[in-house]
């Protein structure tokens, strides 16, 4: 459904070019959920904002149902890294941005989040201001926010890079949970080998800067998935599969 | 039941010009004659509604230059600087016939003679004109000007100064003087009138601009003739003038103004032929006594700076 | 109102001293009334004094909403076209080692004697601080909200409602609260430059008039009547913005 | 220095349009005077000019240093011990809407009238910005900063010295420039009333010698010596944390 | 060497009192690596701010060899949870910080930092500002500040909780080398199984508050460890235990 076809990105900075990603190509089919992993700085959030047409390529396209999008706004459901809840709205008005921005009447909108506030964890905070969330909350209506766009296609990045360990294991549990029911197209950005294993039903292995694409695995483990998962023995030999894959992109080795 | 008669309609009074009229500080007994004419009806009578606005910086000048304001209340010494700067204005009447200020020091100091105040600490404001003024009247007296300590106090007022920090200042008696008098603080007074001629200038004075004298010839007789009328009942009933100016500046310290309107209804005519006229020699001395001294750039021509022609004829 | 406790305290322990150092040091009371003098000033003068007081506060509040508005213009001028601000900014900066007691005359010349330049001379000393930290509300509002409002497809004007506009509102009414604390003051600068009502000309003609003790009346008047504006603006400011002082609770309480 | 070139540029066609007003709609010099009368007076009255600028600066000059040890101590005194703050902080913001010009009369009688009245205004004037800076400095201190120190076994007096005054530098310097800013003004205000050289005589004498141009002189003057000061604390700043300036490069390019 | 015997410790908050700490008993010996780990919030930080002498327990003692030291400060060297480099000193001057409040010269700490630089990755950043380390240099510093101080028993606090996946991969290795040569008594937060695992001797689990200990577990991999024994079926053993007993800490299971 979305393709992506031999981007290549370079930033120029006063310390001369940055060139980030080159020649990356990869596919996400419909309510598939694709991870991406790679280190820090080799342009994973770069890749998101040329999908949600923030940025140009120098070169490549992106296809979303094989239609060229390439720059263009607004095709894509977008969760940046930060939570970016605005202060001054309230829970609800905070879930409701994305249909505010496309028009919808703002009644109209509360009422459609309001009926989705208790799946998400929120029931009585939808008048709250966003000061009074925990973490993992603040992440939940940011991701409802997300999904309440109702576009085909959901760019998460490190939406849970944020939270300490158990309170990210408690979101993996229930986005695993979310994503039985809904099945919407995710992708997915990470640092942590784990969640991507976790969650994803492909996970693309960038390399360090210019990023080029290393590995594409599938993830044939069964679904419903639960957190136990991740000490299981083809759990575990997926990891070691990433890790090493991972580790030929350290300079020094 | 039968119509009641309509009552004839009385023609409406002409609509009143409207006139300002910028003062030269707070308002004080000085200027009690507007005031009054003010609040009789004098200016009415005339056709007029006068506001009376009270200034800060610039002194009134500049702004009946500028046309901002119609009249102000000026003194000789700024008339005379801003004729030098080519800056039109001209003097309508003097308010007072003598100059009133005087140097004056506490009883007990003893100084009652300029030549006494050799020596003496002053407390002025940090003008030219004062070492000028000093020296001018000390030399009558056979004194070295020289030989005074110039201290600055600015904005401080006199009785918070007085034999203290300095043994004597320049004052208007009129004001001054009179809350001495009603303080119990007795004073020596070395009045500037009484040691220099060319010192007896008119302050204040009630000022226009040669482009109203020009092209409005009428309103400033109309003007000039009620504050005439005025002056002239502050002169004749000094209480009732107080009360008035009390009346319209209720912030003022009562009593002050009802002595220093006392002792100024004897000064303000004095011995004029009429309230307001003013001497050619008087605008000439001045003026060539600050030209010699170099406070003045370049000599005006005294006779453009005032005018008597709109005093009511006598 | 609790926690200015002490500090009330405090000033009535100063005036205290201040009446009683006059009595021992048998201070003039032209030089420096006692607090009960000027009390009594107060009392006596009050209706005087309130007269005198609404002219300025009319003035100090055309000056002030006058400063709003030009502060605000030219802050979202300069908040969201970066050249207009690299050319102004500097200009503004500069024009504040200005006296305005300099530039006051000018404005008497310019507009007349009338309300219109005090209302100028107040709107000046407001508007700076108003425009700076409008400027600096706009400069910190967080770039990633402005993108991800931009992934939605939103317009500059949804930007700007959406974003903008909220996120600076701390800031400015910050700004408000400093112009406020110095509005009454500007109105009676301008009030020296000439007039015939307001508490800078019911000032001067009690310091004219030796009476010291009324000039210090006019100073309490003064501050009172700022303390009151700044008040307004604290209550409008929390009204406009409950987020920012709704109470925060431990965090880590409301876990998971 | 480049980033200033488009605001004096747009100073340059501010200056050019006055001109040109003035000799259109033919404005008398009194009343505003072009720019080149401003600066022929500006170059003939240059001795004058220089002699009265000294006197000011010194004043200024004195009354910042004055301000700078009087606002440091308080501010150290209220963001070290907290019920300092608590009396004496809401006592100085209210004093703020006390307007300068009320209290200078009473510095002359209680000060006299040599240079000491003036350099008190430039302090009161200077020594606010600087104090509420410092303050917000030191409260802004990371405060696990000072836990660290505690667990290595620091002294109070250690903790001043190694976190809390480097800590607060960057709020107090920014105060510095705020009151170098108004400090020539300060000194300008404190000569009107009272003196016999200063920029302040200078003004008076020229405005009531109805030479405008040389008031405006004057104020170039003033404008000039604030942006000097400002200059040179910007450049003592710069010395004395380096930090604050050093380039940042690309924080990811330097990877471990 | 370290001996702390049934800590308990309440604060008061506008909300209630706040029970942290219940009966908290453990030790470590000296060269000991001993990991804690516990849900966000569970008192960690408190145990260490009491341990280092910040706070008073309300109940109980810590015992430094035998010695009773509890409510002292200067015993340990404590490395909090944020770097807390000073921004206003060069890098070698933020190491020597410790030694300066002993009242060692500068010169002398200076030479005794510079020389131990290249071992922490630091070498030619000795006159830099931290403002211009990546986010693993500034951990090292942190650290190499800590070491300096000299005291017996180092309480190293979530060191690693604000990096990267990588990065804190590469810290995990260096650290372990550190280890090996210094043998260090260490005390060590975190919330990361994996980290707790690798690098310590023994894990104690903590419960949410009130805090006890949950379990102790003595982890018996040989040394010299590297990165890769993470997907080694003894590790995932001992895993597969610790995320149990963190398991039934959790209010909804
Ligand atoms: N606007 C820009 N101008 C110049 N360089 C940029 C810009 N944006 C990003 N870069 C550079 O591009 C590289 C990739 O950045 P990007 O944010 O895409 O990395 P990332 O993989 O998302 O990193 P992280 O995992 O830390 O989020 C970085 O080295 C960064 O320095
Ligand atoms: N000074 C204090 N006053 C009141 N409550 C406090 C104080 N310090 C900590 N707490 C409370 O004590 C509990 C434990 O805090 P602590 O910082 O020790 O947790 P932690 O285990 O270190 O958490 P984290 O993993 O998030 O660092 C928290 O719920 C916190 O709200
Ligand atoms: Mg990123
Ligand atoms: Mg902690």
């Amino acid at each position: 459904m979305l393709e992506i076809k031999n981007i290549t990105k370079t930033y120029s900075s006063p310390q001369g070019e940055i060139w980030t990603l080159k020649d990356i190509s990869l596919a996400v089919g419909k309510g598939e959920f694709v991870s991406i992993i790679g280190p820090s700085g080799c342009g994973k959030s770069t890749l998101f904002n040329i999908i949600s047409g923030l940025e140009r390529p120098d070169r490549g396209k992106v296809l979303l149902s094989g239609q060229d999008i390439t720059g263009q706004k607004g095709h894509t459901a977008y969760m940046l890294q930060k939570d970016l809840l605005l202060p001054w709205r309230t829970v609800l008005d905070n879930c409701i941005l994305g249909l505010e921005v496309q028009g919808v009447a703002r009644d109209v909108g509360r009422k459609r989040a309001e009926a989705l506030l208790p799946e998400f964890g929120l029931e009585g905070f939808a008048r709250s201001f966003p000061v009074v969330l925990s973490g993992g909350m603040r992440q939940r209506v940011a991701f409802l926010r997300t999904m309440l766009q109702g576009k085909e296609i959901l760019l998460l990045d490190e939406p849970f890079g944020s939270l300490d360990a158990f309170t990210k294991g408690e979101m993996h549990e229930w986005l695993l949970g979310i994503w039985e029911k809904y099945h919407p197209t995710v992708l997915f950005i990470t640092h942590d080998v784990d969640e991507a294993l976790l969650l994803s039903d492909r996970v693309y292995v960038l390399s360090t800067r210019p990023a080029t694409v290393k590995l594409d695995v599938e993830v044939k483990l069964e679904r419903p998935r639960f957190r136990d998962l991740i000490t299981e023995e083809k759990f575990v030999k997926l990891k070691k599969l990433l890790l090493e894959a991972l580790a030929q992109n350290k300079p020094h080795s | 039941p039968p119509k009641k008669e309509e009552p004839a309609p009385v023609p409406a009074p002409p609509p009143l010009t409207k006139v300002t009229v910028m003062l030269d500080w707070t308002p004080n007994t000085n200027h009690t004659g507007l005031y009054v004419a003010k609040e009789k009806g004098f200016y009415k009578e005339q056709g007029l509604d006068v506001e009376i606005l009270q200034s800060g910086e610039p002194g009134p000048a500049q702004l009946v230059a500028a046309g901002k304001v119609d009249f102000g209340v000026s003194y000789q010494e700024e008339v005379t600087n801003a004729r030098a700067a080519d800056i039109p204005i001209v003097s309508l009447a003097a308010v007072i016939q003598h100059n009133t200020s005087g140097f004056a020091s506490l009883k007990e100091a003893n100084l009652t003679r300029p030549k006494d105040l050799e020596g003496k600490r002053y407390g002025g404001w940090g003008s030219p004109a004062e070492h000028a003024v000093i020296e001018a009247v000390m030399a009558k007296d056979g004194g070295n000007g020289k030989k005074v300590k110039f201290i600055d106090i600015g904005s401080a007022d006199f009785f918070s100064v007085i034999g203290k920090k300095v043994d004597f200042t320049w004052i208007y008696y009129g004001w001054d003087g009179i809350q001495a008098e009603l303080r119990k603080i007795p004073l020596n007074v070395i009045m500037l009138k009484d040691f220099d001629k060319a010192l007896d200038y008119y302050t204040p004075v009630i000022i226009t601009s040669e482009k109203n004298i020009k092209e409005r010839a009428d309103l400033v007789k109309k003007f000039m003739h009620a504050t005439s009328k005025g002056y002239e009942l502050a002169i004749a009933q000094p209480e009732e003038g107080a009360k008035i100016l009390l009346k319209h500046a209720p912030e003022l310290n009562a009593e002050l103004v009802m002595a220093s309107q006392k002792w100024l209804s004897t000064q303000l005519q004095a011995d004029a032929p009429q309230w307001g006229r003013q001497k050619k020699e008087v605008w000439e001395g001045y003026a060539q006594w600050m030209f010699e001294r170099k406070l003045l750039d370049k000599m005006i021509e005294a006779d453009k700076a005032f005018t008597n022609e709109f005093l009511p004829p006598k | 109102m609790k926690r200015y406790v002490s500090s009330f305290l405090a000033f009535l322990i100063l005036l205290l001293l201040w009446e009683f150092s006059v009595e021992i040091f048998q201070i003039e009371k032209f030089i420096l009334p006692a607090p009960s003098l000027v009390a009594g000033a107060l009392i006596a003068s009050f209706p005087l004094l309130l007269e005198h007081s609404l002219q300025t506060a009319v003035e100090a509040l055309l000056g002030f909403g006058l400063a709003v508005i030009m502060g605000t213009c030219l802050a979202l001028a300069m908040g969201l076209l970066p050249w207009v601000k690299r050319t102004v900014y500097p200009l503004i900066v500069v024009s504040q080692t200005i006296p305005i007691m300099a530039v006051a005359p000018l404005l008497i010349i310019w507009f007349g004697y009338d309300i219109l330049p005090k209302v100028l001379v107040v709107a000046l000393v407001c508007f700076f601080p108003i425009t700076v930290s409008t400027v600096e509300g706009l400069d910190h509002i967080d770039q990633d909200m402005v993108k991800l409002l931009l992934t939605m497809g939103a317009t500059p004007g949804q930007i700007l409602r959406l974003v903008k506009f909220p996120g600076a509102l701390p800031s400015f009414f910050a700004g408000l609260k400093i112009s406020a604390t110095y509005s009454i003051m500007g109105a009676v600068i301008g009030e020296w430059l000439g007039g015939s009502k307001g508490l800078g000309i019911y000032m001067t003609r009690s310091m004219h008039s030796f009476l010291t003790e009324r000039v210090f009346a006019s100073i309490v008047a003064i501050t009172a009547m700022s303390l009151i504006l700044v008040g307004i603006i604290e209550i409008i400011a929390r009204l406009t913005m409950p987020w920012l002082y709704q109470k925060i609770s431990w965090q880590q309480d409301e876990k998971v």
